[in-house]
């Protein structure tokens, strides 16, 4: 038992940080500094120089192009990213479908989509909730129904994140009613978002942005080819896929990175006439959060140190969502706090360059903690709510 | 030791409610927030004609003689409502310090506008550095000529892009963050020097950033005692204080509300999510934070109109209350 | 709307404090300072002065020798008592059983025992829970059989509060179990303790003490007289006496009055060279807990103020019962933390007075808060738990 | 990085948890708890017949050669059990101070006695006035003769009541609360002078108040530097600190384990308890409390494994949240 990095643990870090010192560019760098949505081409541009360090896959088998790394060196990497201030690689394809795709999907599937999810040719996105299934997934009445070598897809998906630039989206819909159990009659769906019927819809959310939609099918024909796996067995992928969806979402090294600038934050700031990090009563609450995410940090490598050993990622993920989006979220309040009467204005892109009045109205900053704040409510919810996930935790882990 | 309120009172507080039920619906309230200008003229009107802008003020002033219960009342309602239009920045804050340090002249050229709802005003009690000590201006007046001669930068002015008169403290003496040496300045909006850049807050209030460089004002725009300045802005804030956290007590109450229906009629698992006990106690929780909120907001308005000696120490405790409980609603 | 005395409320309060001063016997005070539990006879030689100077049943009506006080007086009643830290009645009689007597009891009824309970000439204790009907009250097992104009009673009750010096005991029973809804079944019945088959069983609590007790029953046979109102309706006679209960275990005077003594103590506790008072940490949360109490205050004399007006103390007062219980367990716990080592030494009766060595380890200190602590964590359980006060409300105020 | 056990680690673990799972019954651990001693002799010999009191001293002081893997392993399972018997006391206080600045002399008098259970020792680290400051020492060691003069008084010192040798921190020089100027003396239990008072604490382990009074040791009595005992005091402590987390980290475990075991079996409204989904919420969270716990205690664990710098304060950060956490559940 030790937690100290052995030599060549040590040497990958130093490798990893080097990439990130010289791979990583500058204009994307300082967008991320200074808190400005990334764009598509953005995001591809960045996928695609991990994809050229063949980097792109973190968790994949190495068979498909995956990175074959130990849980410590995975776990590196993800410090060095979020040290770096680096993006994330957009989940949808490579953390989610994917894995899907090459444990369930068909020979000629994996050859299709593979190869261009990880070069970063197309964009994906998720199609699971509805607006009548949201806790309740197993409730979802979009329906595919056979029609020759084609089904026939009728419904609406929600919450789809950033649905606007995806060149496919992957669906759970129903093909089958007359079954025992709901979740028996659904199956996992690959669809072309050019199909004719297929239109987005935006929703901006409290903080005024886009970046979640509605997509909706409207007698989309898809053919029989994109079902992956099996009809109706759709609802047991999905519930894999949700538990990588879960241990990613905790975001242990993101915020480790966060706390560190709101702790410089806090440094600089004059509350009173000292520092508001001397504040004892913020200083104690940023010591609380710091030990609550070291212990997240931990719990963490613990679960990947049981996964590297054989053990799937159970309902122990769902510890990690819960706790760390609690951080997340405790985090954002306390950048509020620190922000003090600078969190309050609502300034929309257009304005800022006219707010050069003062450096704290600018972009990256002050004024993005309450927006931030609110967007970021959602972290409790999304994949899977805080209380389904304790739901799962009560059944599955303690049995009751 | 009495609970009730007077006939007045409830009258007062039923006519604010039935405007926000009857002309101020959620969807009224979006299309005012999301427009162009910071408030709605015409509602603004409303409140005035109906008697609201002139409430806490002495009838000597033409107002009707109202304190903390009928500031409380106004204050919750309008938090029900979620009111964009600035009632605090006019009446609470601006016309605070007017009623509290205008002589008769100052009363008239400012403080009656607020009253009828003609003219708007606002007080710049925030800079870039100051955080919350409101005796943290770094803003000087020095004497020129007859009059004053104003240079600094204040932040988060409410009602500051709409305001005609900004009430500015600047320092005359003293060190930044001494409470003696700050003096409150009736600035126009548009005196020479004075520049605003205006925006929306989060919460859809019109505010604005302030630069003064030279301004230039009369011996008439002093408010009061030229060093005294601070005592005024502290028993403005106290009221103000009062008044967000009824405003804030009305929102948990109405969000508490909202939600409780809502989970009546969300059907997850064939069945209501309200049926869910987890959600039940947290709306106990929440439904338990407001009324806990709420006992404090009677305390404070209580002890306030009593003029009593605890009642800044009670508005804190409120204020305490709100921040924790309101995060938690 | 005002919050200061009326003069006639200030003339009343002055009253009560002289009646503290000059009839609160000096061996009581002393030992209520020192955390001595009182015996038998203090408590009904205390219960005794207060029924001489008319003021023993605060709650009664007024013909029954009830006080007849207002809302305010009330209050003002129970803050002197706390200020005076003079016990309160003892509940059983005046504030539990009495009212029911006096509602739903018979002429004979009320002249046989309100008399004497009211002047403590009787001690009762509540027979409701049971091993297995504990917040499923409900369920209770303990049967009351007719046979000729007697009942035959069979069963156990468990918890039951100082049961070893009671005269008499107030029981939930079972009369019928051939009904609809198994609260139907169930009768208020007067046992007293001296009937041949009622034995009492002490169960020492976790730190040491016999506060509470089982009570058997085997073969007791109680007048039919005893049943109080109809049976099959002690369900209902139960209910009413719970909300009294609840409202009473708010214990706001009580815990004001801690409060304050729990300053005194942190202002002479010296903590790395400056009192604990000084302690940002400490203090913040003392003050946390003074707001949440000066809330509680006022949400008590809100209640109380609408029952004034003719409304029953309804499922509200499970918000006091909750928020009450919730600050009394912060309390003692911020009492151990300001005794800090001397919480330790558990220290039973006998030994006590060889510790004169430090005055820490005498009667009524530090060395009681760790003990304090552990016997008042039933304060969320008792009463009914708070996670049924939570579903009393969820259910009867927001209508869910 | 790594965070397996070695095959021994897992052994020791094993050895542990076997004799708490057969011998140490609750109902056992109930009997020693309130019987008139502060713990079972009996017991203490298994201990050191199973080799744990020796597990955690150097192979040259005759010991084992653990470290703090060992000691976690060890006290978890000891918490697991309530275990009352004094390995704290003896093997982490005393046996930390002895192992650390003991010279050859004071190891064979005093350790080797600790190291196969014949021989009970106490570090004496508290004073009346010195809350958690162990550089508040009022207890005066003066030079006399060839030996020493102590007067003071100690108090909740662990094991006092049973200890053949106390080790008693005190000051030669210096200020009360000055970190330099205090010494460690081993005094014997039945030295002139001495008094003490036992008592069990709350968690049924004995302990005593101790007061000196011109209590004459030698020269042999001082452990090491005669003014730099605060530096071993300060390390002993933060192993000591490491072994009750983990002791916590063992009771959390258990209750948390029971309780959820209960709320299977006990029946109210017809269903387990352990169905409703508020309880049920309520065990999700102290489950995540334990394992949030139990994560900080390996991870300090590792640091102080390792002798890393951040040890100190990773055990503070695991002493918080024992702290929070531990109530919780």
């Amino acid at each position: 038992m030790h937690v100290s990095l052995s030599d060549a643990e040590t040497a990958f870090r130093d490798e990893v940080r080097a990439f990130f010192r010289e791979r990583y560019p500058d204009d994307l760098r300082e967008k991320q500094d200074n808190g400005i949505a990334l764009t598509r081409d953005d995001y591809v541009r960045w996928h695609k120089i991990l994809y050229e360090q063949g980097w792109a896959a973190v968790n994949w088998p190495v068979e498909h192009g995956g990175t074959g790394w130990t849980p410590v060196q995975k776990y590196i990497f993800a410090n060095e990213t979020a040290n770096a201030n680096a993006p994330d690689i957009v989940p949808f394809g490579i953390k989610m479908v994917a894995p899907v795709i090459y444990t369930y999907g068909s020979e000629a599937q994996q050859q299709r989509f593979l190869p261009d999810i990880l070069a970063s040719n197309m964009w994906w996105c998720q199609g699971y909730s509805e607006p009548g299934a949201g806790s309740d997934l197993a409730s979802l009445k979009t329906r595919a129904d056979r029609d020759g070598d084609h089904y026939v897809v009728n419904g609406t998906k929600t919450w789809t994140t950033l649905g606007h630039y995806a060149d496919w989206i992957f669906c759970l819909v129903r093909t089958a009613s007359d079954v025992a159990r709901r979740q028996e009659g659904i199956s996992f769906l690959l669809i072309d978002m050019d199909t004719p019927g297929v239109s987005v819809r935006p929703i901006i959310t409290i903080e005024g942005e886009r970046e979640v939609n509605e997509v909706h099918f409207e007698d989309v024909r898809v053919p029989l080819d994109n079902l992956v796996g099996e009809e109706g067995r759709g609802w047991t992928y999905g519930k894999v896929l949700l538990q990588h969806e879960r241990t990613n979402i905790a975001g242990v090294a993101r915020s480790k990175y966060r706390l560190a600038r709101l702790r410089d934050k806090a440094a600089s700031t004059v509350h009173e006439a000292t520092p508001l990090l001397e504040d004892r009563n913020f200083a104690r609450r940023l010591a609380a959060l710091e030990v609550e995410l070291q212990a997240l940090e931990f719990t963490e490598l613990r679960t990947l140190a049981a996964v590297a050993v054989g053990k799937a990622p159970g309902p122990e993920s769902s510890i990690l969502k819960i706790k760390g989006t609690e951080i997340q979220q405790q985090l954002d309040a306390m950048f509020v706090e620190a922000a003090g009467y600078y969190a309050l204005p609502c300034v929309p892109h257009e304005f800022e360059p006219s707010f050069a009045v003062d450096e704290r109205l600018g972009l990256g900053t002050e004024t993005r903690t309450a927006l931030r704040y609110f967007n970021n409510r959602k972290a409790s919810i999304y994949g899977g709510s805080n209380e389904i996930q304790k739901n799962i935790i009560a059944k599955h882990v303690l049995g009751l | 030791m009495d609970f009730s309120i007077t006939e007045e009172q409830s009258m007062l507080a039923d006519s604010v409610a039935r405007y926000i039920d009857n002309e101020y619906s959620f969807e009224q309230r979006m299309r005012i927030a999301e427009g162009d200008a910071a408030f709605s003229q015409e509602v603004w009107q409303k409140c005035a004609e109906l008697g609201w802008t002139a409430m806490l003020f002495p009838e000597a002033d033409g107002g009707f003689d109202g304190g903390a219960v009928e500031l409380m009342l106004i204050m919750q309602q309008l938090g029900r409502g979620l009111v964009v239009e600035p009632f605090l920045a006019n009446v609470v804050l601006a016309g605070g310090v007017l009623r509290r340090v205008g002589d008769e002249a100052q009363k008239q050229r400012w403080l009656a506008g607020v009253i009828d709802g003609t003219r708007q005003a606002a007080l710049a009690f925030a800079e870039p550095q100051s955080r919350y000590d409101l005796a943290n201006v770094a803003t000087t007046a020095r004497p020129e000529g007859d009059g004053w001669l104003l240079n600094g930068r204040k932040t988060l002015v409410l009602n500051g892009g709409d305001a005609d008169v900004i009430i500015v403290p600047a320092r005359t003496a003293g060190e930044q963050r001494d409470r003696d040496g700050i003096g409150l300045f009736a600035v126009p909006a548009d005196a020479d020097g004075l520049a605003r850049r205006c925006y929306k807050t989060v919460d859809a209030h019109g505010a604005a950033e302030l630069t003064l460089a030279d301004v230039r004002v009369g011996s008439d725009a002093l408010l009061g005692d030229a060093a005294g300045g601070h005592e005024t802005i502290a028993a403005v804030i106290d009221d103000a204080t009062l008044a967000v956290c009824a405003e804030a007590v009305g929102i948990m109450r109405a969000l508490h509300d909202k939600t409780v229906e809502y989970s009546k009629q969300r059907i997850q698992f064939g069945v209501p999510i309200g049926s869910f006990q987890a959600l039940q106690h947290r709306m106990v929780d929440t439904l338990m934070a407001c009324e806990q909120t709420r006992s404090l907001l009677y305390r404070a308005t209580m002890l306030q109109g009593e003029g009593s000696p605890d009642a800044s120490r009670a508005i804190s405790a409120l204020k305490y209350q709100v921040g924790t409980a309101g995060r938690y609603v």
